[in-house]
C-alpha cells in the first residue's frame, strides 16, 4: 500500500533541525576523518611528498574550507554536548532555549579562531 | 465465515468489559468494532463513577442501599428496584476491580480513590480521575484485552442478527476498510454499542452513536424498552453541542437571553442556575421559543463566566476554556458562550434481564445501547459508566454460561443464509437508482425529534413527529447511495445506518404520544404531572413493518414506594 | 499479542557513542587548540608536524583522539545507516565491515602517529 | 460578508490510483467551523466519496489525525479560519493508505502491544479486595502521560519511525513510560528488558517531533529519557 512521501517533517520543530544539523554535520566529520588521517600520515613518507601536498593545501581558500569545518565541528560538538545532556536527564523539557543557547556559545571559539587566521586568508 | 464462541459487538465500556469478562474465563471471545476500540464515546465521559465506596470523610456512612435508594428516586421511580440494587451492590467490587487494573483515579490525602459530589446523590461517590474518568477507563479496559489476547475485528459494522426465530447464530458484517460482508458464527452475541444521540439533531454524542443496533436487535424480534426516556443536558455549545459540565455553573456562571437577564429567577428562583438537570434544560428551551434567544430570537442562551474572572476559570474551568477556544473561537475569560441544551443519553433501549439477556436465545446486551433497567426515567451522573461495567461484567459471565451450558450445534446454515441475504441488500443499494438521499432523510428525523420529541412533548406535535417518521422509513425504502466504491464508503455506511435509526426514533416517539403523564425527563405540557396509577409501567415496542407496537410491562418495586420527588 | 524476541541489545554501543563524545570534547578541543589558537601552525609543513610528532604528549592526545573520533565516527555511521537497514543479518555484515575499517585505520594512525618517537 | 476557503485535500484509493491525486474544493467559512465540520460538509454535499476518520468531534476519540497544512494535528479541534485561504489536507505520514486520509494503523497497534501495555501486579491485591493505595504525589507523575489519545500525530511526525519500521516510537515508548512511572506497576525490570532491545529507546536520536506534535502537549521525548536512563542505570550496575 502507498505510503505519502517526506523526506524532512515539514513542521518546524527546533529539535528536528538540531537533530538534521548534527546528523548531517557528523557525517561530514567522519568522512573528512578518514581522508585526514590518510593526508596526515603520508608525513611518513618523508619531507619531498608531505610538503608538495601541504603547499597546495595552504592556499587560502582552503584555510576558508578549514574555518568551515570548524564551524561544522563545534555545531556537531556543542549539539553533542547538548544530547548528552539530555541522556544524563537534565533540560529535556527545555530542549529549545538550550539548543539556541549552546549554538551561541559556539560562535565564541569559531570568531577568535577566525580571528587568528584572519592573516592567513589574505597572504 | 469467522467463529467464535462469544462476540461482542461495540468496543466501548460495556462491550470491553463484557469481552473480558468471557476471556477471563476461558471462553473463544472476539470482540467486533466499528471504532478502534479506545475511539468508543465512553472516552467523552469526563465526570465520573459511582459507588459507595465511603473514601471521602463526608460520606463514612454511605452504603450501596443508599446509593441504590438515589438512582431510584432519581428514576422517578421507573427503574427497577431489584436492578439497581444490583447495579450498586456490585459497585465497589467492579471499581476496585478497575483500579486493579491500573485506572488512574484520582487520590484522597490517605491514598485511596477520590470520590467528588454528583447531581441528585445523597453523598460524594463519584470516583472520579480528574475530568477524563471515562477516557482512562476505556483505556484501561483496551488494555485489559489485549492482556487476555482477545481478538478484535476493527472498523466492522454488525449489519443482521442471524436469527432462526427460536435461537440467533451469530451476525452479519460490513469490513469498512475493505467493503466486505462476510458472517460471523457465534453461540452468544453481546450488542454494547452504545447509544443513540444522532437521531437528534443536536447531541453531546459522537458521530458514531447512531443507534442503527438498536434497529438491528429490534428488527429481529427484540422490543425496545422505554425508548421515550431521552435526557437532555442543558449546556452543550452552539454548532458542535460539545458538553459544558455542569462545573461551570458550580463555580458561580450564570445564564442569560438576549436581554442580559438572568431568567432562571423566573423559573426556579432559589436554586437558580444550580436546579435539577432537566429544569434548567426546559427553562432554557422556553426561553428560545418565546424568542428571547440569541442571536436575535435565534437558538441559543449565553452561559457566561466573565464575572469569575479570570484567574478562577484558569484554575477551575481549564478544560472548559480550551474547548471554548478549539471549537468556537472565543475565550469565556472575554466573551459569554453561547450554548443551548442538548440529547445526552437514551435510558430506554433494547430490552434485557438483570444478566442482559434478551428474550432471544443467544443475544445479549449491555451498556447505554441496553434497558435494564437500573436508570427508569432519569439517569443519575455517574451511574452510566458504572452500568456500563457492571452489566458489561454482568452479561459476559452470563454469556459464558450459556455458551458453556449449550447443548444444541449452532446452525451455520442459518448464518450463510442471513450473508446472502444481507449481501444482496448491501448489492441492491449501491446499485439502486432510489431518489431519495441521506442527507434529506436524516436531517428532517434529527429536526422533527429535536423540535419535537424534545425537552417539551405535547400531544400534536408528537403525533406530527410520529407520522412524518412513519413517512419517512417508507421513503428510506426508496433511498439511493452515490458513492460506488466499497472501499471505506461512507456514504454506504452512513445511509444503513440511518435504516436502524429511523426504527429507534419512530419507537421513541410512539412510545413519548403514547404515555400520558410527565415522569423524570418525558414532560408533557398536556399532562403536567406524573401518573403512578396508570403509568407506572415499561414501555415495550415490538417491531412491525407499520411501526412498533406497544405494550407494557410491570415495574419491580422492592423496598421503596414511589412518592413525590423533592430535592 | 506479539511475542517479545530477543534481540542483540545496542545498548553498549550507545553508551560509548556517549562517552567517546565527552573524550572528544577534551582531545579535540586540544587537538584544535593547537592547530586554530597558535598561528605559526596554521601553515602545516613536513618540520612542523615531525617537530609535534616528536612530543610524547601531543602524541598521546593524538593517539587518545585517533581511537575515540575512529570509534565514535564509525559508530555513528552505524547509527545513520540502521535507521535505514532492519535487516538483521545486513546489521551483521555491516557492523563487519565498520570493525574492519576501524581496526585498519587504528593500526596505520597508530603506526604513522608514533613514527617519528624516538 | 461570505469569506470562501479552498481545502485541498488528498485523495487516493489504491485500488483504482496509481498516485495520489490533490482535489480543491471550495467552502463558505462560518463562525467555529473546524477543519473537521468542513470535510463533512464536503462529505455530505459535495463528494460523497471522500473518506476520513472521526468520531467524538472534541478531542478525546483520537481518530481525526491528519497532516494539516504540513503539520499532524486533530482535525476536530482545529479551527479552519486561522490557517489561510488553502488549506492543504493529507493523512498522517508514511503510514500506508486505505483510502483518502484513513490510513492503515495496524503497524502503530502492533508497536503498542509490543511494549505490554497493561499493568503487570506480581503482588496480589491488598487482602481487603479494595484498592492499592497511591499518594497524591506519585498519581501526579503520571499525569501528563495518561493523557495519551493513541491518536499516531507523534509517531507518524518521527523521522526515526517512518525509516525505521521495527523502532518502537513514541506513542508506544509514551505508553510504556505510563507504566514505568506508576507507582502501582511491578513489570520494571521487564519493561526495561523490552526497551533496551534494537528497536527500543536507544533508536530515538531526540528529534521532539512527537512531543511537538502531541496534540495533549505530553513531554514524549521526557518520557523516553527517563526510560534509556533507567536502562542505562541498570546496565552499568550489572542489573539487566
Ligand atoms: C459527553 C458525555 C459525557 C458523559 N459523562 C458521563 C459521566 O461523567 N459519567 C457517567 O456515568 N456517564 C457519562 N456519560 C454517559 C456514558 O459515557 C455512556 O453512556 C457510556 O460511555 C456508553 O458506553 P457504551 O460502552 O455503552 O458505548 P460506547 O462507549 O458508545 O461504545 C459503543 C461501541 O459500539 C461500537 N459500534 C457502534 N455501532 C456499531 C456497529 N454497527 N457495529 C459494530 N460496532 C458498533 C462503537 O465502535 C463503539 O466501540 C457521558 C456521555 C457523554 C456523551
Ligand atoms: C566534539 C566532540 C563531539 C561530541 C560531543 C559529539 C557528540 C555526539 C553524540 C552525542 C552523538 C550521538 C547522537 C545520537 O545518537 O543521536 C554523535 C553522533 C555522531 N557523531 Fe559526534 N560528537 C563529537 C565529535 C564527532 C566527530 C569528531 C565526528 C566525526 C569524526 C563525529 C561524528 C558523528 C557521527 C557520524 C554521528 C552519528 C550521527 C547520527 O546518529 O545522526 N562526532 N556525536
Ligand atoms: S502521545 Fe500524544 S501524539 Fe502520541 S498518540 Fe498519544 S496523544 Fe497522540
Ligand atoms: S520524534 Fe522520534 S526520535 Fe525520539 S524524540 Fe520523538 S521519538
Ligand atoms: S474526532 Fe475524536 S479526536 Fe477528533
Amino acid at each position: 500500500m502507498p505510503l505519502t512521501k517526506h523526506t524532512v517533517y515539514p513542521g518546524r520543530g527546533l529539535g528536528m533541525w538540531a537533530f538534521w544539523l548534527h546528523r548531517l554535520t557528523g557525517l561530514a566529520i567522519a568522512v573528512y576523518l578518514l581522508m585526514h588521517i590518510l593526508v596526515i600520515s603520508t608525513v611518513v613518507g618523508g619531507a619531498g611528498n608531505f610538503n608538495e601536498a601541504m603547499k597546495f593545501l595552504k592556499a587560502p581558500i582552503f584555510i576558508l574550507l578549514e574555518m568551515g569545518l570548524l564551524a561544522i565541528i563545534l555545531i556537531h560538538g556543542f549539539n553533542g554536548a547538548r544530547i548528552v545532556l539530555f541522556d544524563l536527564g537534565y533540560g529535556v523539557k527545555k530542549q529549545k532555549p538550550i539548543f539556541i543557547a549552546l549554538m551561541a556559545l559556539a560562535i565564541i571559539p569559531f570568531v577568535i579562531a577566525f580571528a587568528v587566521a584572519l592573516p592567513h586568508i589574505f597572504v | 465465515m469467522m467463529k467464535h464462541k462469544v462476540l461482542v459487538v461495540g468496543g466501548g465500556l460495556a462491550g470491553l468489559r463484557a469481552a473480558v469478562e468471557c476471556a477471563m474465563l476461558g471462553v473463544d471471545t472476539a470482540v467486533l468494532s466499528l471504532l478502534y476500540p479506545v475511539r468508543s464515546h465512553s472516552g467523552a465521559a469526563q465526570g465520573g463513577v459511582n459507588a459507595a465506596l465511603a473514601n471521602m470523610p463526608e460520606c463514612k456512612d454511605d452504603t450501596p442501599a443508599k446509593h441504590a435508594y438515589d438512582t431510584v428516586k432519581g428514576a422517578d421511580f421507573l427503574a427497577d428496584q431489584d436492578c439497581s440494587e444490583i447495579l450498586t451492590t456490585d459497585a465497589p467490587t467492579r471499581i476496585y476491580e478497575l483500579e486493579h487494573w491500573g485506572v488512574p483515579f484520582s487520590r484522597t490525602p490517605d491514598g485511596k480513590i477520590a470520590q467528588r459530589p454528583f447531581g441528585g446523590a445523597g453523598y460524594p461517590r463519584t470516583c472520579y480521575a480528574a475530568d477524563k474518568t471515562g477516557l482512562y477507563i476505556l483505556h484501561t479496559l483496551n488494555e485489559q484485552a489485549v492482556k487476555h489476547r482477545v481478538k478484535v475485528y476493527n472498523e466492522w459494522a454488525a449489519l443482521s442478527l442471524a436469527s432462526d426465530g427460536a435461537q440467533n447464530h451469530g451476525l452479519v458484517a460490513l469490513n469498512l476498510q475493505t467493503g466486505a460482508i462476510d458472517a460471523f458464527a457465534a453461540d452468544a452475541i453481546i450488542i454494547a454499542t452504545g447509544g443513540a444521540g444522532r437521531i437528534y439533531k443536536r447531541t453531546s454524542n459522537a458521530m458514531q452513536s447512531t443507534g442503527y443496533t438498536l434497529g438491528m436487535a429490534y428488527r429481529a424480534g427484540i422490543p425496545f424498552k422505554d425508548m421515550e426516556f431521552v435526557q437532555f443536558h442543558p449546556t452543550t455549545i452552539i454548532g458542535t453541542n460539545i458538553l459544558m459540565t455542569e462545573g461551570a455553573r458550580g463555580e458561580g456562571g450564570y445564564i442569560i437571553n438576549k436581554d442580559n437577564e438572568r431568567f432562571m429567577q423566573r423559573y426556579a428562583a432559589k436554586a437558580m442556575e444550580l436546579a435539577p438537570r432537566d429544569i434548567v434544560s426546559r427553562s432554557i428551551q422556553t426561553e428560545i421559543n418565546e424568542g428571547r434567544g440569541l442571536p436575535d430570537g435565534g437558538g441559543c442562551v449565553y452561559l457566561d463566566l466573565r464575572h469569575l474572572g479570570r484567574e478562577k476559570i484558569l484554575e477551575r474551568l481549564p478544560g472548559i476554556r480550551d474547548i471554548c477556544i478549539s471549537f468556537l473561537g472565543l475565550d469565556p475569560i472575554e466573551k459569554p458562550i453561547p450554548i443551548q441544551p442538548g440529547q445526552h443519553f437514551i435510558m430506554g433501549g433494547i430490552d434485557t434481564d438483570k444478566d442482559g439477556a434478551t428474550i432471544l436465545p443467544g443475544v445479549f446486551a449491555a451498556g447505554e445501547c441496553a434497558c435494564v433497567s437500573v436508570h427508569g426515567a432519569n439517569r443519575l451522573g455517574g451511574n452510566s459508566l458504572l452500568e456500563c461495567v457492571v452489566m458489561g461484567q454482568r452479561s459476559g459471565a452470563a454469556a459464558a454460561k450459556f455458551v458453556q451450558g449449550k447443548s444444541s450445534a449452532l446452525k451455520e446454515s442459518v448464518v450463510a443464509d442471513a450473508l446472502k441475504k444481507t449481501s444482496s441488500d448491501v448489492d441492491a443499494l449501491l446499485k439502486s437508482s432510489g431518489k431519495e438521499r441521506l442527507v434529506t432523510l436524516r436531517d428532517a428525523m434529527q429536526d422533527a425529534m429535536t423540535d419535537k420529541i424534545g425537552i417539551f412533548r405535547d400531544e400534536k406535535p408528537m403525533a406530527e413527529a410520529l407520522a412524518l417518521l412513519r413517512e419517512l422509513r417508507k421513503r428510506y425504502r426508496n433511498i439511493g447511495v452515490d458513492a460506488k466504491n466499497r472501499k471505506y464508503n461512507l456514504d454506504l455506511l452512513h445511509t444503513i445506518e440511518l435504516g436502524g435509526m429511523l426504527d429507534a426514533a419512530e419507537a421513541t416517539a410512539a412510545g413519548a404520544l403514547a404515555r400520558k403523564e410527565s415522569r423524570g425527563a418525558h414532560s408533557r405540557l398536556d399532562f403536567k404531572t406524573r401518573d403512578d396509577a396508570n403509568w407506572m409501567k415499561h414501555t415495550l415496542a415490538h417491531f412491525t413493518p407499520d411501526g412498533a407496537r406497544l405494550d407494557y410491562e410491570s415495574v419491580t418495586v422492592t423496598k421503596w414506594q414511589p412518592e413525590e420527588r423533592k430535592y | 499479542m506479539s511475542q517479545v524476541t530477543p534481540k542483540p541489545q545496542g545498548v553498549w554501543a550507545w553508551i560509548w557513542q556517549r562517552i567517546t563524545a565527552v573524550l572528544l570534547f577534551v582531545f579535540l578541543g586540544t587537538h584544535l587548540f593547537v592547530l586554530h589558537y597558535v598561528p605559526e601552525n596554521l601553515s602545516i609543513n613536513f618540520l612542523g608536524v615531525a617537530a609535534r610528532f616528536k612530543s610524547v604528549l601531543y602524541v598521546i592526545v593524538d593517539s587518545g583522539l585517533l581511537a575515540t573520533a575512529l570509534y565514535h565516527a564509525l559508530n555513528g555511521i552505524r547509527n545513520v545507516l540502521f535507521d535505514f537497514i532492519a535487516d538483521e543479518g545486513k546489521r551483521g555484515a555491516l557492523n563487519l565491515v565498520l570493525w574492519l575499517v576501524g581496526i585498519v585505520y587504528l593500526i596505520w594512525g597508530a603506526y604513522a602517529l608514533t613514527f617519528f618517537v624516538k | 460578508m461570505s469569506q470562501t476557503v479552498t481545502l485541498r485535500i488528498y485523495r487516493r484509493d489504491p485500488d483504482l490510483d496509481a498516485a495520489p491525486k490533490y482535489q480543491n474544493y471550495q467552502i463558505e467559512l462560518t463562525p467555529g467551523l473546524t477543519v473537521l465540520m468542513a470535510l463533512y460538509h464536503v462529505l455530505e454535499n459535495v463528494d460523497k466519496t471522500l473518506a476520513f476518520r472521526a468520531s467524538c468531534r472534541s478531542a478525546v476519540c483520537g481518530s481525526c489525525g491528519m497532516h494539516i497544512n504540513g503539520k499532524n494535528m486533530l482535525a476536530c479541534e482545529t479551527q479552519l479560519a486561522p490557517l489561510g485561504n488553502e488549506v492543504l489536507i493529507e493523512p498522517l505520514p508514511h503510514l500506508p493508505v486505505l483510502k483518502d486520509l484513513a490510513v492503515d494503523m495496524t503497524r502503530f497497534w502492533d508497536k503498542y502491544e509490543k511494549v505490554r501495555p497493561y499493568l503487570i501486579a506480581l503482588k496480589a491485591p491488598p487482602p481487603s479486595g479494595k484498592e492499592r493505595l497511591q499518594s497524591v504525589e506519585d498519581r501526579k507523575k503520571i499525569d501528563e502521560f495518561i493523557d495519551c489519545i493513541l491518536c499516531a500525530c507523534c509517531h507518524t511526525s518521527c523521522s526515526t519511525a517512518w525509516w525505521d519500521k521495527e523502532y518502537l516510537g513514541p506513542a508506544a515508548l509514551a505508553k510504556m513510560y505510563r507504566f514505568v512511572a506508576d507507582s502501582r506497576d511491578e513489570g520494571g525490570a521487564e519493561r526495561l528488558q523490552i526497551a533496551a532491545r534494537e528497536d527500543g529507546v536507544f533508536r530515538c536520536h531526540t528529534i521532539f517531533n512527537c512531543t511537538e506534535e502531541c496534540p495533549k502537549k505530553i513531554p514524549i521525548t521526557f518520557g523516553i529519557q527517563e526510560i534509556k536512563k533507567r536502562v542505562l542505570w541498570g546496565k552499568l550496575a550489572g542489573r539487566m
